[in-house]
């Protein structure tokens, strides 16, 4: 219940923050949804604590020409409220609306989520379906990733030590576009045993998978047959080393898998 | 470190080490014992109090980052002597029994009528599920906030 | 049966009563304005932290404990490990039983460790982060040994040995017939048999344990705040363990934020923590981590049964074997090993059949002890027969509610005495579940369920019809006395406060009590008030659990009320200069002369005592000691709708109806309120909870992250409803509801999802449905 | 928790089997490793420190070789403790060639953990061991 010391320090500029990164033991906390629930039952123990909390201009969701930028210090509440991706990019909001509870989705930034790469989180999987980029900052300059190449393994992103998440970009919804996420809860804890995101625009599927693997991945194969929804469905999970835990097996992760897809992709047709 | 913080409309400043949680900070150094902790892993919402007029779990976050804020608790929740609609509700209703979830789930209740002012059933139950309660089986949680949101649209 | 003098009853009623009122209760005001004082809310002066190091092992040789590094930490006062505490008397089993094998229970672990969690050492500091810093200061040598968490498994020829000393790792057996269950099996034209387990469960009280000791250097006197639901209890057994007189101990339970069996206990902690403050002169607070309460506070349930059950062709139950297994952890809490006696005594269920024969297998595992939850071993009982029942239906092609009808001993029957020894006080078995079929239009489900059947869809109707053996109970058949008392006391102002030896802790005793008192003393409820859980304040009491508060604390405050009106009319016909006076609403009256005298003059004249009726003392006050004469038995019927999705194994209760029959109802609002939280936590059965241990004896489920009580969505509405056949054991009519909706809840819905699923052939399931389950059930595999 | 798995080294068996027994290669690729000092034949002390998302621990335990059989098995021990739990493992590995300059290896394994991490971390248990597994034999192809 109560962690261990750390030094703290709550920068006011992303040039101060990075900085203060960049040092040997120093983490970032975001939101603290995932890393103080650790650092209290000591599974963390960070010599230094960065609280972003302080640090202007990382908030915001705008529209900027064919793309959304979201901040990445916005909590999930400001992506589940608001009006412009309700509009332009809804699989956000409907991804947000699923995330934990209200008190977590008031605290919890979709910036401190991607960075932790929970494999069973719920963002990885909408951004993956709407093709999102992420923008990394460090004393060194800024970097922008495609998704697919930020979740590196379990718990495992592509950010370098004194790198920090500073924005996502998602395109704008082509208009027609069709999109959704579906989730199967984990009963006690509230995250995916499976969650699937389609995102269908200009004729082109895009489908995110999150809790069944390692890392959550971007389901290619069932993509290319993405109009026959039992052909995609029997794919979602193909070459796939899916989790086993006490709440479901690998088998169970892997049907679960296939039938949400086949609903979803039924859904949206 | 020093924080100042604003906490049921009264600024205060304290020294704190920063690994204080800000329950611990709320019940041990500005002694409101309101909110409880139920678990270490914020999932049960016991400790549930307004940070900026949003609901949060005040066992997940450090004291410093209340620095400069607005915390409500429970205890501030209505004027001294007087109950919120939320509580009166609560009461009306029998939507406790051992009492100790209530302070947190007053809260959510708040946040969620704050943002909802007459939800459904099912809209109640989601806007509760961050609080656990293990006595009332939560059937008269929905009637007091049915019923609180009665009274706040009148 | 025993039978209980009990003080003349003077009926003094004209005001509408306040019995069986919805009220709102009376101790929320301070529960919704967080201003109720539960035990971490203390700070007495000088006050310091405890913070205690327990075992990452199922089992180990504890081969050294180095706590230098941890005494020195600055702000650490004391460290304390098994050596210093060998001399405390065991962690106490107040359960007795032939040739039953007690485990020495030290409150620290010597030199061995038993399960995950066994506590090996006390830090004492001046602030609660410094004593967790130097907890993670002691070092441990350890020899991981061979551990064994599953019952079935420990029972094995070559299992890792629990306790080295039994190598057979059980602790007892114990074996009850009635009738000649042999005869009825070998004449039975049916035999069903089914192995039924009720898995593992964390009770999870929202608030955890805690305890602050405080000790009293010049009068070496000891107070022991305790989150416990026995406080008198817990007094006398402490004092035992610690050489502490009784009478220099005083045991606080204050608000106590849940129990459900968990702390109807006697812990380490309490002992340890009362060591620590004597030892130190200082108070001490300890509170329990939600992962301490995981692995160190009792689980409930862990029962691997074998049920046989024979018939005749017309459904006529002739006859029960049953082999229980039970799991009962490391060692004996207080109850511990008499729990699934309890489950042997509710076999029967509400049938009438009486031949039954039943044998127990206590198993000690590497796991945390399970004792008394929410039910305590009625809910096993009611699953497995309910179950059975359900699948000789199936096995007759009966219908399952004629079955049940059929089987009912009818209303004359009663007192009905069962083939395990009981007699059930009152009932009219069918009545509630006649009730429930009717609310859910039974007849026209069943037409429905065809229909949906034809399209594909898997649809389940389940009941139960479930009794339960409450009001606990009659001195005899309990380990510490099973009766309870009261006092009530009017202060020369006329002001009542009654004090009750049961120890609610949510169940609003506090309102239903000040119900009783009001009426039956004829004064405004806001001149009632109900103190409890304090042994300075209160005649010695036995507690809340059982469902005993109303149904045996109640009684004990009515006829403590009647033993003072005939005080407080002396004292009236004293004042009136009347030979005889009536009491009415709160009034002596001269039937004579009309005239009369207030309670409060009545209390004043005993208070100032210028002149004493004849043989009368002064004073206003009156203390009663209830022993119950039998058990009280509510029964009800609940019955479950659900859909099951084939391909996600979803269930969706479409439908949850109960009707319960709790006897008399005090206070409907609070009644309901049992009973949906008492449906929550028997769903939590049904559906999601499981406490998990490995092979290694490490407890997988071991947070709220992984060990699922039900959170709001997940619970369907609960359509409640009663009947009334009150009790003739006490005289209120009470049959006590505390634990009535988990009982009936499980095999409610355990039996509409194996209905959904019957069309695809499955037979049984085994608790938690969790979807997996389902699916693989529903797609044939395992 | 049982663990399987396969993986194809760039060496032929004896390498490999040597390769796989050789304290400073092993250093280097188990995830983690600080120092393995010899305390007896085919016995280290090994220093460990765990970093996986915030997750973070010192471990300090023991790796065992057992049941040499060159170039073709052996079975491999390792243990750790500290203050986050424990770890104990066992993994019997098997070599067989698959071509002139490469090797299969297939690792059968045990894996139990406890304390902490077992407590609160079950549903990544799977994950983040196969993970370990995995970040191993990348390591180790790569220094071959």
């Amino acid at each position: 219940m109560i962690p261990t010391q750390f030094d703290y320090a709550a920068p006011a500029t992303l040039d101060e923050a990075l900085g203060l990164l960049a040092g040997d033991g120093a983490k970032a906390l975001a939101g603290g949804m995932s890393l103080v629930p650790m650092m209290k039952l000591r599974l963390a123990a960070p010599e230094k604590l960065v609280d972003l909390g302080r640090v202007s201009g990382l908030r915001y969701i705008k529209e900027d020409g064919a793309n959304i930028r979201i901040g990445a210090m916005s909590t999930h509440h400001d992506l589940e409220s608001s009006a412009l991706l309700a509009a332009k990019c809804p699989l956000l909001v409907q991804t947000a609306t699923q995330i934990g509870d209200v008190q977590v989705r008031n605290m919890g930034t979709i910036g401190g989520s991607i960075a932790h790469a929970d494999p069973a989180a719920d963002w990885p999987a909408a951004l993956l379906a709407c093709g999102a980029r992420v923008r990394i900052a460090s004393k060194a300059g800024t970097r922008e990733v495609a998704i697919e190449d930020f979740f590196v393994d379990t718990f495992t992103s592509d950010l370098q030590p004194g790198e920090l998440v500073v924005e996502i970009v998602v395109p704008v919804d082509a208009a027609g576009a069709k999109s959704a996420y579906v989730k199967v809860h984990q009963p006690a804890s509230g995250f995916a045993l499976v969650g699937i995101a389609v995102h269908k625009s200009n004729g082109a599927t895009r489908i995110g998978v999150t809790g069944l693997a390692g890392k959550a991945y971007r389901a290619k194969k069932s993509e290319a047959v993405a109009a026959d929804p039992d052909k995609a469905a029997a794919v979602v999970a193909e070459d796939v080393e899916a989790n086993s835990d006490i709440h479901a097996s690998a088998e169970f992760r892997k049907h679960l898998a296939a039938v949400h897809l086949k609903r979803a992709l039924t859904s949206l047709a | 470190m020093k924080i100042t913080l604003t906490v049921n409309g009264k600024s205060r400043t304290d020294d704190v080490e920063p690994r204080l949680l800000l329950i611990h900070y709320l019940r041990e150094t500005a002694g409101l014992t309101g909110p409880h902790i139920g678990c270490e892993t914020s999932l049960c919402g016991a400790c549930t109090v307004m940070l900026d007029g949003q609901a949060v779990k005040s066992c997940a976050m450090f004291a410093a980052q209340a620095n400069g804020r607005d915390v409500v608790t429970i205890e501030g929740l209505a004027p001294a002597g007087q109950l919120h609609a939320v509580q009166e509700a609560f009461w009306n209703e029998h939507g406790l029994q051992c009492g100790f979830c209530t302070p947190g789930m007053i809260m959510a209740v708040k946040q969620l009528l704050d943002r909802n002012p007459n939800p459904s059933e099912d809209e109640i139950r989601h806007g509760i599920e961050g609080n656990l309660c293990r006595c009332t089986g939560y059937q008269h949680i929905v009637n007091a906030a049915k019923s609180a949101a009665t009274a706040l649209a009148k | 049966m025993a039978t209980t003098t009990a003080p003349p009853i003077t009926r003094t009623k004209t005001r509408e009563p306040l019995v069986g009122k919805r009220i709102r209760r009376r101790e929320d005001p301070r529960l919704i304005t967080g201003t109720a004082t539960y035990v971490d809310d203390l700070k007495l002066p000088g006050m310091h932290h405890a913070a205690i190091l327990r075992s990452p092992y199922g089992a180990a040789r504890i081969k050294s404990i180095d706590i230098a590094a941890a005494s020195k930490h600055p702000g650490v006062v004391a460290v304390y490990t098994g050596a210093d505490v060998k001399d405390v008397g065991p962690v106490p089993c107040g359960a007795s039983l032939p040739g039953l094998r007690v485990p020495h229970h030290h409150i620290l672990a010597q030199d061995r460790v038993y399960f995950v969690g066994h506590p090996i050492a006390v830090v004492v500091a001046t602030d609660r982060y410094i004593a967790r810093d130097a907890v993670d200061l002691i070092e441990i040598d350890f020899e991981p040994l061979d551990a064994v968490a599953d019952p079935e498994k420990a029972l094995a020829p070559g299992a890792p040995a629990v306790h080295p000393e039994w190598p057979d790792n059980t602790a007892f057996t114990y074996h009850q017939a009635g009738g000649d269950a042999d005869k009825a099996f070998a004449e039975a034209e049916v035999v069903v048999k089914q192995r039924i387990t009720s898995q593992r469960l964390i009770p999870t009280a929202m608030e955890t344990r805690g305890v602050v000791a405080d000790y009293n250097i010049g009068d070496q006197s000891m107070t022991i705040y305790s989150s416990t639901q026995i406080p008198h209890l817990l007094r006398t057994l402490v004092g035992l363990m610690l050489g502490q007189p009784e009478n220099k101990l005083r045991v606080v339970a204050p608000e106590v934020g849940g129990g459900f069996g968990s702390k109807l206990n006697v812990y380490a902690e309490e002992a340890l923590m009362g060591f620590v403050a004597r030892k130190l002169g200082k108070p001490v607070k300890w509170i329990e981590s939600r992962r301490e309460n995981y692995t160190t506070t009792i689980h409930g349930r862990g029962h691997v049964d074998y049920y046989e059950i024979a018939a005749k062709k017309d459904g006529t139950i002739t006859g029960l074997k049953v082999k229980i297994i039970q799991d009962l952890g490391s060692y004996h809490q207080l109850l511990t090993p008499a729990i699934p006696t309890l489950s042997v005594l509710m076999l029967p269920g509400l049938y009438k059949f009486q031949n039954v024969k039943a044998e127990i297998v206590g198993v000690f595992t590497n796991t945390v002890p399970t004792d008394a939850y929410r039910g305590a071993g009625r809910p096993e009982a009611t699953h497995g027969i309910e179950r059975i029942v359900d699948m000789l239906a199936a096995e007759l092609k009966m219908d399952p509610a004629e079955i049940r009808l059929k089987n009912f001993p009818a209303p004359e029957e009663f007192p009905f005495n069962t083939a395990t020894g009981l007699q059930y006080d009152s009932g009219d078995y069918a009545l509630p579940l006649r009730k429930a079929m009717e609310i859910v239009d039974y007849m026209k489900f069943r037409r429905e369920q065809d229909e949906a059947r034809k399209q594909g869809k898997l649809v389940g109707l389940g009941i139960s019809t479930y009794g339960e053996i409450c009001a606990f109970g009659p001195s005899p058949a309990t380990p510490a006395g099973g009766w309870e008392s009261a006092q009530v006391d009017v202060d020369p102002t006329g002001k009542v406060t009654v004090y009750t030896g049961s120890c609610h802790h949510g169940q609003g005793e506090e309102t239903t009590f000040a119900q009783l008192a009001a009426d039956e003393l004829g004064i405004p409820i806001d001149d009632v008030i109900v103190g409890r859980g304090d042994t300075a304040k209160i005649p010695y009491g036995i507690g809340t659990f059982g469902s005993r508060g109303t149904a045996v604390g109640g009684p004990a405050l009515y006829y403590a009320i009647q033993q003072l009106k005939e005080k407080i009319k002396k004292f009236g016909a004293l004042l009136l200069k009347a030979n005889e006076v009536e009491y009415v609403d709160g009034q002596c009256i001269d039937p004579n002369t009309g005239k009369s005298v207030t309670l409060a003059q009545c209390a004043g004249a005993a208070y100032r005592a210028m002149k004493l009726p004849p043989g009368e003392t002064p004073g206003m006050t009156a203390t009663y000691f209830w022993e119950p004469p039998n058990f009280a038995f509510p029964f009800g019927a609940h019955i479950v709708l659900t859909e099951v999705d084939k391909e996600t194994g979803r269930i969706d209760i479409k439908r949850y109806v109960c009707v319960d029959d709790c006897g008399n109802i005090l206070n409907p609002l609070l009644v309901d309120g049992q009973v949906h939280g008492g449906v929550a936590q028997g769903l939590g059965q049904a559906m999601y909870e499981q406490a998990v241990y490995d092979d290694n004896a490490q407890l997988v489920s071991g947070e709220l992250m992984d060990y699922a009580i039900p959170k709001a969505t997940m619970m369907p509405w609960v359509e409640s409803s009663h009947t009334i056949t009150p009790s003739p054991v006490n005289p209120l009519g009470v049959k006590g509801v505390g634990e009535a909706g988990t009982i009936g809840c499980s095999p409610a819905l355990v039996n509409s999802v194996v209905d959904a699923l019957s069309p695809l052939g499955v037979k049984h399931l085994d608790m938690p449905l969790t979807a997996e389950k389902i699916w693989r059930a529903a797609n044939g595999a395992n | 928790m049982k663990l399987t798995g396969t993986y194809s080294l760039p060496a032929n068996m004896e390498r490999a089997y040597e390769a796989l027994r050789d304290p400073a290669l092993l250093t280097q690729c188990i995830p983690g490793c600080e120092s393995l000092d010899l305390i007896g034949p085919d016995e280290y002390a090994m220093k460990m420190k765990m970093a996986l998302a915030a997750v973070s621990g010192q471990f300090e335990g023991k790796v065992k070789l057992t049941e040499p059989n060159p170039p073709s098995s052996f079975v491999m021990l390792v243990e750790g403790q500290g203050k986050i739990g424990f770890v104990k493992g066992s993994g019997a590995i098997s070599l067989k060639p698959s071509g002139d300059a490469a090797t299969e290896v297939t690792y059968e394994g045990d894996v139990n953990v406890g304390g902490t991490i077992a407590a609160v971390g079950s549903r990544l248990i799977d994950t983040t061991s196969k993970m370990m597994i995995k970040r191993f034999f990348d390591k180790f192809s790569t220094l071959l």
